[in-house]
């Protein structure tokens, strides 16, 4: 099982792809449909088992709108 | 005559150079213009919008508080700027991405997707043309002809291969606009 | 040459090119920035020096210098970027050295908006500086007029040895309108000034100063400066007169609010009211005159201004109570509309009974 | 699940209007996290500058005062000569400090002013359209430098962290980046250290944070977080620029 | 407390000291030197801060950051460096910031001299700075006035939160006289600000900006500024009045003229001269009421200023025609005598045959 | 008998207005040596300051212009940018240059404007009656710093000079005294080598000079040159600071 | 009765302190002064002066363009202040140092030797004092005694040796100016 | 006989004694009277043997006021 997750929170997000640039696990991707803001929002997935975050918080240190809130357990 | 037109839409959809490109048209056909964006604030972000004024007279005013024609390409232009169209005045929208009900029956609507227009076309970044197109068939202000004309001395017209495409999105929004008008009257 | 469709920020530094400068020190602030932008890469062209200076403070300093070396020189802000020149204004003054000098006026005090406004009028035409000196204000209302005035303000500039100041705002700076520009001016067919510092080769050596701590010598220079303003005065006061031919009612604003009023006056003379614009073109100097010699068939001007009320006190000097003085201003960047001014019109016109068929109004002593 | 990761307190909890990808979204986080970490927010006033952060007040939940364009160390004097046992800090921009400033920034330092200063490199003149700033790198484009910066024609970029280290009253300098997680960790660490020297009023602190704008750099935020990584630190390396705290080294 | 010889300089000094003021921040400059000095040793002794700035742009930024967090603070410079300090000031105003600012007034533009003029009048009525705002500006005219308008600057600039100048010149500076100063307030008694920056402790977090990036809300503060200037018009307008019940001709002038004019007074009425003085205490608000009145019984005007003529403008608006203005001015630092003073009030005064037993003179429409 | 030693003909035959045994006279007569030495003197423009050598154009017999205080070398730019062949020097004294000055000085060496500066450092504002310059001494008496200059309440003295050096426009700067016979051939030399950076287009120079100001030192001449030699130096130690000229050493 | 007067001399010759002292008297007496020095140009060197002003009434002008009397300690002051004495007026002049020739007649000139005066009462410094003495004596707007007390408040009466010397100064000068004027009279 | 003189401009000596203290003969003094601009204005004199001056220079290159010229021969 997964050691974290986080939560991307859509209308925070600029679409900047930093979050995606320093995920050391890659399970951070841009998404395909525009924000309200008109932004492209990232998105987390687990990867395909589930356990793809290790709740490094690198994406979460790095995401300059504090889009970005990470859990483990 | 003088004619009163304001563009508005996000940053990033060419909003100025439609201003732009109107303007100048109608400067090389001998009328007086004024051209007057709205500048960005010292912050980011942010809508922008432009007047254009042409006239057969001195123009005094480069302000328009009642347009003749307002051009909106996204939804909050429409809530800032579909009530200042003076009555008898025609309100173009972007229909690709404005979707609100107009509630004003002294003006005429004309919806344009402009978007889905421009990417039939094969070219995404010149929905702002087509709109210039459907503009000039709806108002009858411009000639479809002297705006191809004009389009070479912007940036819309530097490769004539984008020149080309330019002038095609021209013929597209006028096309389009003449069937939204003809749907409009027969409503 | 054909009609260019530019944006007066562009046209401005274009004119000042084709007027023979060839140097331009400046710093960025909105809403001119395009100012610099245009300079910095046409000054390239055309083998002139365009310096993006540390501040506001550094720039005008520098300008100060370039012209003490006989150059026509130029620099352009924003309103408190022209609040922190005002030393070198009045050193500019007092070292008599023509300088051009542009302010795109925007939404104050303070930090204020980058919104169009009129409200550095004090500034410009009392001298925000210290000491007795004017600056010669011109404030033009087009694109075209523009280009022209920037031609005008070197000309003057030289002329008197004063620094010119061209009065704009954010929407003079970004509007565009059609504009044909005269030739250029080769900067090496233009006069020769013979009061430069250029090395003391083959005559006396020469000093530039204005600290003269004599107060007889500096009153002497005083009264001098005051000869040459009064020159300036009579020689050079400016404005534009717009249906005053039967006004009964005149309504003073100038620059941007200025064309704001025509179009207002547009709108009420269609509803039969006459009412006419009389447009200062120099602020300072100020068409005294022409607006005194009105007073004796018009009894009431309106001041429109994008302000809390500026020059509206140089309308009320002018007019010495032969005319009522109303006043209606918008400060802090909101402009407004020809609708709304056309309101205020026909609100004091109806007031005073101006309309056809009434009996002309008496004069009123007092000034609302 | 337990959250390791959230807002600080002493943010507000506005939207950030930066752009995407803005090193003054980061930043603002780190001095806010900074402030909650040393429990300060009720005695902290903040002065930001004109610059793209002049409307740094609608996130820092602190008093804030607003100060011209380049003179926020003057201002912040001002604050800290009434108000000794608060804390004082500046955000500034790179034009703001070190080119209209200048002459504040270095006497302020040179007092010994006890104020922490952040000072936002970012190459450019962000909020006005991206004209030279002192600290443009050779080769650099900008609005106003046709061509890029050309050191013979336009000058060379301004260190003035280090000039500021001549001037006897600065205590704590260090230059910092917040282009990469670990860059970002550092960063932190330095602004904590530059309040903690305000708290012992040992004098000026400052640091200097590279920073990226990927608007005006015309580039996306990933390739402007690489190029401030790989290219600004070539003329403006990171690290500690003085330090006389006395602190032990850790 | 017993009188005290002491020269303007230091007067001023202990004056905002026992007003309250502990934090001074300021440049050298002469004529005005012994104003810093004397805070360098004064603020010592009460615990006060003394900051030699770097400059007077760095001063008057101090000044704003004190002032932002509540306190009573004061700088003085002359008249270069007040210039310096107009981007400052229109902040001040903009933020609605109280601070005392003196201006010892020397001769100008530029560098100019160290003499005592009067030729900065126009930029601190109208502000020199950008944008539309009002420093009240106080002009003492005795050692004793200046202890009291110091006192009084330091009410008006918290009870109104705008900036408050106090103009002296170098006369006033050096100049000793016997004062009886008021007993010392102590700052901390002095009533609470509820605005100032004090850490958001058990409140909201606080902002003090002059950014207003929408028109229509920086138009509202402007609105809130002319109301409040208008509170100060009504409420704060101060003047005096010398001789005034029979005059037939009235001297306006301020501080350090106003004294010469009193002299020169004294002379012409042992001629039998009917001459008064009003003289303004705050240049702004200007007393243009009681001016206007006057024009009821008296229809000739002598302002009497050391500059080239920037008072008579505000004189000229407020008698709008209704009596003769002429005006006599020495610029540059030289400081007339009252004999040449009365030399002029008698000429004018013979002129339009105001001597006893003459008719009344008709009514002068133009004005000289 | 042969005449060895008489005035330079680029001074003016007029009587120094200064005290007895200002160091500004000798400065003057240096430079004044040295344009005559390069033939330059009808190419050569003076910027004086505001501050005690604000009548310099009195004696200096070359074309000069009046600066603003603190702005002489934003002046000499605009000079020196339209009159391209032609010597511009500046003659600035310690509060001009480096306290009202800071950003003027700073930037200008750093943009490396082909300018001379000379910097008269004599601790104190001589003009304005001798409050504390940025230079002022530790210790060392003003009529604004009650019981001497200190450093814990007034800042300590700045070393401009040395800041500038961190410019990347600054090609030669050299701190001299002439509170010796064996400083002034010194300071001579240097004030010599400075112009010749500028007639070689190099970039910025600067000379400092100590310089003794008896009068608001409140010491009779003699001894304020020893103490110019003896104590100034401790803090600011003549020699060369920057020296990227690539001229032989000599 | 309004007294004005005017001090004039090198700056290193005590001129300030002698106005000072003077006014500083007239105050403690309860009349009106004002002290009005002439402050050094930013420019060093020249000669220093200022105007004492005294008066039962209000002062109007602190600036004295036809002063009562006038006190000149070196030659060019005697150049630049002579004229100005009104008529009837008194003019004392340092005749150790002042010898031109006065030619009006219509002011009485009281010349004292103070330089001398000062050493043979062992200190040089004094030579201000004795002047002041000497106008007390010559003019009647001061008493020496009133002199005598004011003395300890400034500078020259701090130390109780400096003040009894001072105070012998003042009686030098009065004893000095009693023989000048009578000699002026029996002329 | 002496290599060197000087003559020091009487009304350009402000008296400074920097001359005085600089020249290694000790060739110069402080005169006792006043110059027209109450000055004590510096003296030369050749010594007893007339030979004092070794036309050393230190005393014009030190002198502010450039009162003094040298010779040599
Ligand atoms: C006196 C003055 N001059 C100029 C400006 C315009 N201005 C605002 S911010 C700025 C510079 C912004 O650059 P920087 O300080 O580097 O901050 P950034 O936006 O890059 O963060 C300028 C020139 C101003 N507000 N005031
Ligand atoms: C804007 C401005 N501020 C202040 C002054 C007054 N002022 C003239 S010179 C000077 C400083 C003199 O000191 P320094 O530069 O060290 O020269 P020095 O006289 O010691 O040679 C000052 C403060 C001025 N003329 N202008
Ligand atoms: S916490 Fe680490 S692993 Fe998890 S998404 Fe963020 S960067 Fe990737
Ligand atoms: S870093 Fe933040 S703002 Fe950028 S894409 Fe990721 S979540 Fe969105
Ligand atoms: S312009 Fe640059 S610095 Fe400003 S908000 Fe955008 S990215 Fe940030
Ligand atoms: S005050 Fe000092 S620096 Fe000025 S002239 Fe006198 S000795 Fe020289
Ligand atoms: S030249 Fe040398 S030896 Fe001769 S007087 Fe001068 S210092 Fe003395
Ligand atoms: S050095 Fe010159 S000024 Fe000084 S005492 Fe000697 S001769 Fe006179
Ligand atoms: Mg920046
Ligand atoms: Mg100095």
């Amino acid at each position: 099982m997964a050691k974290g997750k986080i939560i991307i929170d859509r209308e925070k997000c600029k679409g900047c792809s930093l979050c995606v640039s320093v995920c050391p696990k890659q399970c951070i991707a841009v998404s395909t449909g525009l924000n309200d803001k008109g932004y492209y929002p990232a998105e987390f997935s687990q990867g395909e088992n589930g356990d793809c975050c290790n709740a490094c918080t690198l994406c979460a240190l790095t995401c300059p709108d504090i889009a970005i809130e990470v859990y483990r357990g | 005559m003088t004619n009163k037109m304001i563009f508005a839409g996000f940053g990033g959809q060419g909003v100025l150079l439609m201003g732009y490109l109107t303007a100048l048209t109608a400067m090389r056909q001998g009328k007086n213009v004024t051209y007057l964006p709205s500048y960005g604030a010292e912050v980011r972000g942010g809508t922008a919008n432009c007047t254009v004024v042409i006239s057969d007279d001195e123009i005094a005013s480069p302000v328009a508080s009642s347009p003749d024609y307002v051009v909106v390409m996204n939804n909050p232009s429409l809530v800032r700027f579909a009530n200042m169209v003076a009555p008898g005045g025609i309100l173009l929208i972007n229909s690709s991405l404005v979707h609100s009900e107009i509630k004003r029956d002294d003006i005429t609507v004309v919806p344009v997707p402009i978007n889905e227009l421009a990417h039939e076309l094969g070219e995404d970044r010149s929905a702002n043309v087509v709109m210039v197109g459907a503009l000039a068939e709806a108002t009858g202000v411009l000639s479809i002809e002297a705006l191809k004309e004009a389009l070479a001395e912007t940036g819309l017209g530097k490769k004539p291969k984008v020149l080309e495409l330019n002038r095609r999105a021209l013929d597209i929004g006028a096309e389009n606009a003449r069937q939204a008008l003809a749907k409009e009257k027969s409503a | 040459m054909a009609k260019q469709l530019m944006r007066g920020s562009h046209v401005l530094g274009e004119a000042a090119v084709r007027a023979g400068c060839r140097y331009y020190f400046g710093y960025p602030i909105t809403p001119q920035n395009e100012v610099p932008e245009y300079m910095s890469s046409r000054m390239l062209q055309v083998g002139g020096t365009f310096v993006q200076a540390e501040s506001e403070l550094a720039s005008i300093n520098m300008v100060i210098g370039a012209a003490m070396a006989g150059a026509r020189v130029m620099t352009s802000s924003s309103s408190p970027g022209i609040s922190l020149m005002q030393e070198g204004i009045s050193y500019l003054a007092g070292l008599e050295l023509p300088a051009v000098i542009v302010n795109v006026v925007r939404g104050g005090p303070g930090l204020g908006n980058i919104a169009p406004a009129q409200s550095d009028y004090f500034q410009a035409t009392r001298g925000g500086g210290h000491g007795d000196y004017r600056t010669i204000v011109l404030a033009p209302d087009s694109c075209q007029e523009l280009c022209d005035l920037t031609f005008k303000a070197f000309d003057l500039a030289d002329k008197y040895r004063n620094p010119v100041l061209i009065m704009g705002d954010g929407m003079m700076g970004q509007m565009m309108e059609p504009v044909e520009f005269p030739e250029p001016i080769d900067p090496a067919s233009l006069p020769a000034k013979d009061w430069t510092l250029s090395g003391a080769k083959g005559r006396p050596s020469r000093v530039i100063l204005s600290l003269l701590l004599n107060p007889k010598v500096l009153e002497d220079h005083n009264f001098k400066l005051v000869r040459k303003y009064d020159a300036v005065t009579r020689e050079e006061t400016d404005w534009e007169e717009y249906l005053l031919d039967d006004a009964r009612q005149v309504v003073v604003a100038y620059g941007t609010a200025a064309r704001i009023a025509k179009g207002a006056i547009k709108r009420v003379r269609q509803m039969g009211l006459k009412v006419g614009l009389l447009r200062p073109k120099t602020l300072w100097p100020f068409p005294e005159k022409p607006l005194k010699d009105l007073t004796r068939v018009v009894r009431q001007l309106l001041v429109f201004e994008m302000s809390a009320g500026q020059m509206v006190e140089d309308v009320k000097m002018a007019v010495e109570g032969q005319a009522q003085v109303h006043f209606y201003g918008r400060p802090g960047g909101v402009i407004p509309t020809p609708d709304e001014v056309a309101h205020q019109i026909s609100h004091y016109y109806y007031q005073a009974g101006l309309m056809e068929g009434d009996k002309p109004s008496k004069r009123h002593g007092g000034v609302a | 699940m337990k959250k390791i990761f959230e807002a600080p307190k002493s943010l507000k909890p506005n939207l950030f209007h930066y752009c995407p990808g803005c090193g003054h979204s980061i930043i603002h986080r780190l001095v806010a996290e900074v402030i909650d970490e040393l429990g300060i927010q009720e005695r902290t006033i903040g002065v930001p500058p004109a610059g793209c952060a002049v409307l740094a007040y609608n996130y820092f939940d602190v008093d804030t005062g607003e100060a011209p364009h380049g003179r926020a160390l003057a201002v912040a004097t001002g604050l800290k000569r009434v108000l000794k046992d608060h804390v004082i800090f500046t955000y500034q921009g790179d034009g703001d400090i070190a080119a209209i400033g200048t002459a504040e920034s270095i006497h302020a330092a040179n007092r010994g002013e006890k104020i922490t200063a952040i000072f936002v490199n970012n190459g450019t003149y962000g909020m006005t359209g991206g004209q030279m700033a002192p600290t443009t790198l050779p080769g650099m484009g900008s609005t106003t430098t046709p061509g890029g910066r050309d050191v013979a024609r336009d000058g060379a970029p301004l260190d003035l962290t280090k000039m500021m280290a001549e001037a006897k009253g600065s205590v704590y300098l260090e230059r910092v980046s917040v282009a990469t997680p670990k860059g970002i960790r550092k960063a932190k660490k330095a602004i904590k250290k530059a309040f903690q020297v305000q708290l012992d009023g040992l004098g000026f602190a400052l640091v200097e944070v590279l920073s990226p704008c990927p608007t005006n750099w015309k580039m996306d935020p990933v390739a402007a977080y690489e190029w401030t990584d790989k290219e600004m630190t070539k003329i403006f390396p990171v690290g500690v620029i003085k330090d006389i705290t006395g602190y032990d080294k850790d």
